[in-house]
């Protein structure tokens, strides 16, 4: 016996087999980003102020790699209905573009966002040890202002044999731009262009350091997040690339020979998913770009 | 037996159809440039400053849930889905705000002396 | 990972289209890498029923250690400390974080690589299909790539015992910061670490339930026979229905909090450390600021639902075999509908009441233990529901029928020592001591396994086409019933006295285990609970080897040799690849027993509804695809 | 009341200690009578049942079986029954625990504070405030890394494995821990609340009745959690101050009492009765059969990034 439902959908339900299946499967990836952004939520209000870092993100780079999601959501759905009208060649473009998006999302991810964190030192700063760097914090005016007070000083760390060797008794930071100017209003805010670090270079007495670390995972709350929850979507793209590829090599025009409808309706139900992962990344975007 | 051949593939009928999708391609394109429109739109909200940064925070929401929600309603077809699949989905939306909410109950009710 | 695996669902599902053009498949192909529902739920059961005797296995360990804490384990102490390696067993004595592994491997075990498997995946394969007239599930494919992620999920753990250091240490639950830090000694290794592989291993184990659960979803919901609508569905097909959703949507909150914790464990991260830890008299570096809690809840919001995934299957089979024992429709087919729906739905609302004593202020906890209550509320009607339904009956004591009227009683012994657990202020006393070892054990061991007994001497006869043997069942019967009473019950006074669990002096160092009851010492109890689980270890090769000897050996049946009535039983017995020779349609309801104006005391769901029963009884309108 | 106290100690509940906490052993022996009722007269139907209708004596069921809507008034008789224990009993009893803390000023207020594997207590000395702690002023000698130069830390006490209170009065603890999470279950007192590291859980109690009773470590807390014991002692109030004051002259003496207790890392855990506590009557002599090593849970290095 055949299984029935696999192509043309069941009466009552009016659904076929593999798309109750794929939301299905969507109901439990909502469950498990949905697990993810609880934490998000719970960690950042439980997080001490100035703990949780603003505008450490490239905005133009995260916004781009944003549209890049939206367009190629746009052309999968796109592919979907070449196939509906039976136009094979559109659906080739339009796929082919599909998964380019990806890989290019990916790529820019892996190359540049990343790693570029990985370089970023902050040393974070014990309490009592404030106001003695008063100069680059420029906490004074901040709290006059209502504004949340900065416990840490970020750049390129410039001599990384201080962090093995008890004998360097200082941290040399290439400061960020905002810690050179902390008393400048353009500095309040998260600047959209990224600044590179300047060659200011500023002393730390490791005394007065909490931690010192880079910008992986285990600097703080904010970077933990990001990267999990980064991480877990990037694999979320890289899984849909590969079946679009599947889809799109020449293996996939057979199925088409045989019956457009069935490759239509794989199409159907991987762009779901691939939809699914746009709309993570439409919340993803703000929250950790953004605020 | 209960998959049978594909009816489109009649030359007549799948004109029909063929035009149906066609009307809405342009639909599908109009909402990608919408999407994009509104996440730069996201952007420039994020260097407004709404008083507080709560404030911030639930308007970046506000925008992204509206465009969550067309992704859904157009591109993922929810706009026209058979009640079943909302079913499904309604119970998973529940069980979510109920996870956060209980969650954060229990987080923001402890003993106090 | 979910990614590809759902990227793998919808290709395959598709696949499977041009292969069931019928060519030889090969050995290979057709025993072991199989797509057939019935091969993999095979697999599964026989791989999970493994893993309950192993699980047993651990715990009869321990429970040496429990009743003669300190002394060389006579015999096999030596060849175990040579399995386990040294720091285990050395001296045939167990160390304490040996025991702590046994414990926390025990609980994984039972319940992940045990119950799961058997009552969800392997009934839920072979049985569900059948009982629904579909010819296989509806995604096959994802079916075996389903076992397959058990299997690595499974070695995974198993492996994790032969690591240095040992398998994970910090209890089922996992608590964090414990399970965070543990293992990470001088010579710790970012992976081959117990806790890091059950992290990764239950990540697999996850996988392969979600992949399930999507697929038993779609299959009760597309491939239903003709005629087969929702209330006429088997309760059993029910119970593996909300069982599926329970899987569904509680897991991923638990995997992504596996994430976190792996994430801690290996990327430096702090989710569930705060700041300001001292592990050892060292402060610890870490960036801080994150929420042991924050583990409970995630924990608990898949562990909860995950109770009622070991119990809503064995309510299923009982159910099955009640009607067809007691020869009578089951009493209340749409309250117990009705009930699994409200438990499958509450039971993601009351996950808090195992976090009592976690500094909880009076406005959730009592938001918490009002559903706590409101949940015990639809067990009450189901477990009436089979007892109302044996009134009137004719009641055979067939060997599955003995296993289903044990569940009844043990169930409920357990059930209803929830009740105290439930409200707060009784926790207080009896959190964590024994009591709550006690209530569950009741529930998932003379409960659930007794109904996973019954599941597999009632539907054997499908699977071989032979019998088990009846008097070596009995044999297996009798002692087990007794034991796990003389186990558990003692624990129930262990508890009262204030013992707690995971003990691994088994409460002799403590002046509350010195107490007396009835009789003993709490400590001393261990002695005879130690002795009644060893005697049940015997009692169960009877099975073992009437298990395996009559697949061969065992006395041959026709299709429907219970005379029931669902739709299984219509398939010729071990039922080929396609299952049904005549693609079943359904007239009736499940439970047609005894049907007034018929000679046969059994109507079966395809038996046509006769003219004459349209007169008298006035039948359902005979809707054909609801 | 007699009657149902008689089923808590049947099942070998030992007595209670505190002023609450025959409230607690009520709703636990009022569970259990409506448990043991249900639990007997379904069983009773049930061995009725099974005999009447065996197929030998009842060859044809009957297909409609039971009408009576006994099972509905059953069923929420149940309902009426557990609304009553949870309204009436438990959730009040919550409230008193949690929400009604007494005042301060007759009451003892103590930090409790877990480690892998024994209990610290803090309290504040005369002068009712406690003295500030810093995790980086931990050490062998000052477990809870009070800082000597904080002038509210100069009269505190810190002690190991043992706790005095005086009897008829409320004590408040505070919980916390500086490792994992324990727990702090006094059983006699009916009472126990998680120390969880980073948060303070308070608790309350008043003991009435004058004794030592065992402090127990009720959560999976490593390899030691099985002999993480502590002792509370109930004094007569003359008893409590000589202990007080006793305490203090030690606190004041070297720079911080270096508790009798304490156990350098790397060493053996204690084992059995903590040392230095007198053994409650009829404490068995055997200590605990093996020495836990503390190589579960060093300190964790992040693995990467500085
Ligand atoms: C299958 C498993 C299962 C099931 C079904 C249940 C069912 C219930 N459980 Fe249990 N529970 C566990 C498994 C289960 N539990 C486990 C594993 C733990 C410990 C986890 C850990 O910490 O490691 C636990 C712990 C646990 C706690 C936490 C205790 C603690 O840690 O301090 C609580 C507290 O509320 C609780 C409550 C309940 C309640 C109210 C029910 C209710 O749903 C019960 C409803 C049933 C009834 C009310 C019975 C009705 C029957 C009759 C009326 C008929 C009687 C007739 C005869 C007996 C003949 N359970
Ligand atoms: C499904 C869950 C399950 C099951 C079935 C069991 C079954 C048993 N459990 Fe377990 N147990 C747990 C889940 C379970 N347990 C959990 C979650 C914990 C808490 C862990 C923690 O602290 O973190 C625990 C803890 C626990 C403790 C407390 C330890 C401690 O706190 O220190 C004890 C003590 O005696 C115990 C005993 C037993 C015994 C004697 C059985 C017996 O009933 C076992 C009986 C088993 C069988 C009868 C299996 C027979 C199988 C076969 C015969 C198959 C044959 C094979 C083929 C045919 C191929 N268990
Ligand atoms: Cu501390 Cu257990
Ligand atoms: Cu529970």
């Amino acid at each position: 016996m055949e299984i029935p439902y696999t192509i043309s959908t069941r009466p009552d339900t009016g659904l076929w087999n593999a798309k109750v299946g794929i939301w299905l499967f969507l109901a439990s990836e909502v469950m498990l980003f949905g697990g993810l952004f609880s934490a998000y939520i719970f960690l950042r209000l439980d997080a001490l102020p100035g703990e949780w870092p603003h505008g450490l993100l490239n905005v133009p780079v995260g916004a781009m790699n944003t549209a890049i999601l939206i367009i190629s959501s746009v052309t999968v759905v796109l592919a979907w209905a070449a196939l509906k009208m039976r136009r094979y060649r559109a659906y080739w473009w339009y796929m082919l573009v599909t998964i380019l998006c990806g890989i290019i999302f990916l790529v820019v991810k892996l190359t540049y966002e990343w790693p570029q964190k990985f370089e970023h030192y902050g040393a974070k700063l014990k309490p009592e040890a404030l106001a003695k760097y008063e100069k680059y914090l420029g906490n004074e005016r901040r709290t006059e202002k209502g504004l949340e007070p900065r416990v840490e000083i970020t750049g390129h760390l410039e001599n990384h044999e201080a962090l093995a060797d008890p004998n360097i008794k200082e941290f040399e930071i290439g400061l960020d731009p905002v810690y050179v100017e902390p008393n400048n209003p353009a500095n309040d805010r998260p600047h959209f262009f990224y600044v590179p670090p300047t060659d200011h270079v500023a002393k730390i007495d490791k005394e007065d350091v909490e931690r010192n670390t880079s910008f992986g995972p285990w600097h703080n709350q904010y970077f933990a997040t990001y990267f999990t929850i980064t991480g877990l979507h990037g694999l979320h793209v890289l899984g849909g690339v590969l079946v679009f590829t599947y889809m799109w090599l020449p293996v996939s025009k057979k199925v088409y020979q045989r019956n457009p409808e069935h490759l239509a309706n794989r199409v159907e139900v991987s762009g779901l998913f691939w939809h699914f992962v746009d709309l993570i990344w439409i919340f993803v975007f703000p929250l950790f770009y953004l605020l | 037996m209960n998959n049978p051949p594909d009816i489109s593939q009649d030359p007549a009928e799948h004109e029909e159809y063929a035009h149906g999708v066609h009307q809405h391609v342009m639909r599908y394109v109009m909402v990608g440039v919408t999407l994009l429109v509104f996440t730069a739109l996201t952007v420039a909200l994020s260097y407004v400053n709404f008083g507080t940064a709560k404030a911030n925070i639930v308007v970046a929401m506000l925008v992204a849930t509206f465009k969550a929600g067309l992704v859904a309603a157009i591109f993922m077809h929810l706009a026209a889905e058979k009640r079943l699949i909302y079913r499904v989905l309604i119970f998973t939306a529940f069980f979510v705000l109920g996870l956060f909410f209980l969650t954060y109950l229990a987080w923001y009710n402890p003993i106090v002396r | 990972m979910d990614a590809s695996t759902s990227a793998a669902a919808h290709h395959e599902s598709h696949e499977h289209h041009g292969e069931h053009e019928h060519h030889e498949l090969g050995w290979w192909r057709k025993y072991v890498f199989s797509t057939d529902h019935k091969v993999i739920g095979i697999w599964y059961g026989v791989c999970g029923l493994l893993f309950l005797f192993f699980g047993f296995s651990l715990m009869m360990m321990m429970r040496f250690q429990l009743a003669y804490p300190g002394h060389a384990m006579p015999v096999i102490g030596g060849v175990l400390s040579k399995i386990f390696g040294p720091g285990t067993m050395d001296g045939g004595k167990m160390a304490p974080e040996f025991y702590n592994s046994l414990g926390a491997m025990h609980g994984t075990i039972m319940i992940f690589l045990g119950v799961v498997p058997v009552a969800f995946a392997a009934f839920g394969n072979f049985v569900v299909p059948l009982q629904i007239g579909a010819p296989d599930m509806t995604f096959p494919k994802v079916n075996a790539a389903s076992f397959w992620a058990f299997f690595v999920g499974a070695a995974v753990m198993v492996a994790s015992f032969f690591v240095p250091g040992g398998a994970a240490k910090s209890g089922w639950t996992s608590y964090t910061p414990l399970a965070d830090i543990a293992d990470k000694g001088p010579h710790y290794h970012l992976i081959w670490n117990g806790q890091t592989m059950w992290i990764l291993g239950f990540i697999f184990l996850i996988t392969s339930s979600l992949l399930g659960a999507v697929n038993f979803i779609t299959t009760i919901i597309q491939l239903r026979a003709k005629g087969l609508t929702w209330m006429r569905l088997p309760f059993f097909v029910w119970t593996q229905f909300v069982t599926a959703f329970l899987l569904l949507l509680a897991f991923p909150p638990l995997e992504a909090a596996l994430v976190m914790q792996f994430m801690d464990r290996v990327a430096g991260t702090s989710f569930f450390l705060p700041t300001g830890l001292v592990v050892n008299g060292a402060a610890v570096h870490i960036s801080g600021g994150g929420s042991p809690l924050l583990w409970q809840h995630l924990f608990w919001f898949l562990g909860h639902p995950e109770v009622y995934v070991l119990i809503l299957p064995a309510f299923g089979i009982v159910a099955e075999i009640i009607a067809n024992n007691s020869r009578k429709p089951l009493w209340g087919y749409k309250s117990l509908v009705f009930s699994v729906l409200v438990i499958g739905f509450l039971s993601f609302i009351v996950w808090a009441h195992h976090m009592w004593l976690t500094g909880m202020g009076s406005t959730v906890s009592a938001f918490f233990q009002t559903t706590t209550l409101l949940i015990s509320i639809p067990s009450v009607i189901v477990l009436s529901a089979f007892f109302i339904s044996l009134w009137g009956g004719s009641i055979r004591f067939t060997v599955p029928m003995l296993w289903a009227t044990a569940f009844l009683p043990m169930f409920g012994i357990g059930g209803l020592t929830g009740i105290p657990l439930a409200f707060n202020s009784a926790d207080l006393y009896l959190h964590d001591t024994y009591y709550v070892i006690a209530h569950f054990h009741y529930i998932v061991a003379p409960g659930t396994i007794f109904g996973l007994f019954a599941g597999v001497y009632y539907w054997y006869p499908k699977a071989t086409g032979r019998m088990m043997n009846e008097f070596w069942s009995k044999v297996h019967f009798w002692p087990s019933l007794i034991c796990m009473n003389v186990i558990f019950l003692p624990m129930f006074l262990q508890g009262m006295l204030g013992m707690h669990r995971r003990w691994y002096d088994g409460g002799q160092g403590w002046t509350i285990g010195n107490e007396h009851v009835w009789g003993l010492s709490g400590f001393q109890w261990n002695t005879p609970i130690s002795w009644a689980a060893w005697t049940m270890g015997l009692a169960q090769i009877p099975f073992i080897i009437n298990f395996f000897w009559s697949i061969k050996h065992g006395k041959k049946v026709d299709d429907n040799p219970w005379e029931a009535t669902t739709l299984e039983w219509t398939a010729p017995n071990r039922p080929p690849h396609g299952n049904f020779v005549i693609t079943p349609v359904a007239y009736r309801g499940p439970y047609e027993y005894s049907l007034p104006g018929r000679e046969k005391d059994f109507t079966m769901q395809n038996e046509p509804v006769e003219e004459t029963e349209r007169t008298r009884r006035r039948p359902e309108p005979e809707t054909v695809l609801a | 009341m007699i009657s149902l106290a008689l089923i808590n100690q049947f099942l070998g509940q030992p007595p209670n200690a505190s002023e609450h906490g025959y409230q607690i052993d009520h709703i636990l022996e009022f569970a259990h009578w409506f448990m043991g009722a249900l639990f007997l007269g379904w069983s009773a139907y049930f061995v009725f049942v099974l005999i009447r209708f065996r197929r030998r004596k009842h060859p044809r069921a009957d297909y409609h079986g039971v009408k009576s809507a006994i099972s509905t008034h059953l069923e929420f008789s149940v309902v009426l029954i557990e609304a009553v224990l949870l309204i009436g009993f438990a959730i009040p009893l919550w409230a008193k625990r949690v929400n009604e803390f007494p005042d301060t000023k007759d009451a003892i207020v103590v930090h409790a504070v877990g480690q892998q594997f024994n209990w610290n207590f803090h309290l504040p000395g005369p002068d009712g405030q406690f003295g500030r702690r810093d995790v980086n002023l931990v050490s062998n000698s000052n477990p809870l890394g009070l800082d000597q130069n904080d002038p509210a830390a100069k009269d505190d006490i810190v002690t190991t494995g043992e706790l005095h209170v005086p009897v008829n009065h409320p004590v408040i603890v505070e919980l916390s821990s500086k490792d994992v999470i324990h727990n702090f279950a006094l059983v006699h007192m009916r009472i126990a609340g998680d120390a969880i590291p980073g948060s303070l859980i308070p608790m309350w109690f008043k003991p009435v009745k004058p004794g030592t009773y065992e402090i127990i470590c009720g959560q999976l807390c490593g390899l030691g959690h099985y002999g993480m014991k502590g002792t509370l002692v109930v004094d007569e109030p003359n008893e409590y101050q000589a202990w007080l004051k006793e305490r203090a002259e030690l606190a004041g003496g070297a720079a911080s009492a270096p508790p009798a207790t304490q156990r350098p890392p790397g060493e053996p855990a204690q084992a059995g009765p903590t040392p230095g506590t007198v053994p409650p009557p009829g404490a068995p002599k055997v200590g605990n059969p093996q020495l836990p090593q503390d190589k579960n849970a060093a300190p964790s290095p992040s693995p990467s990034g500085q």
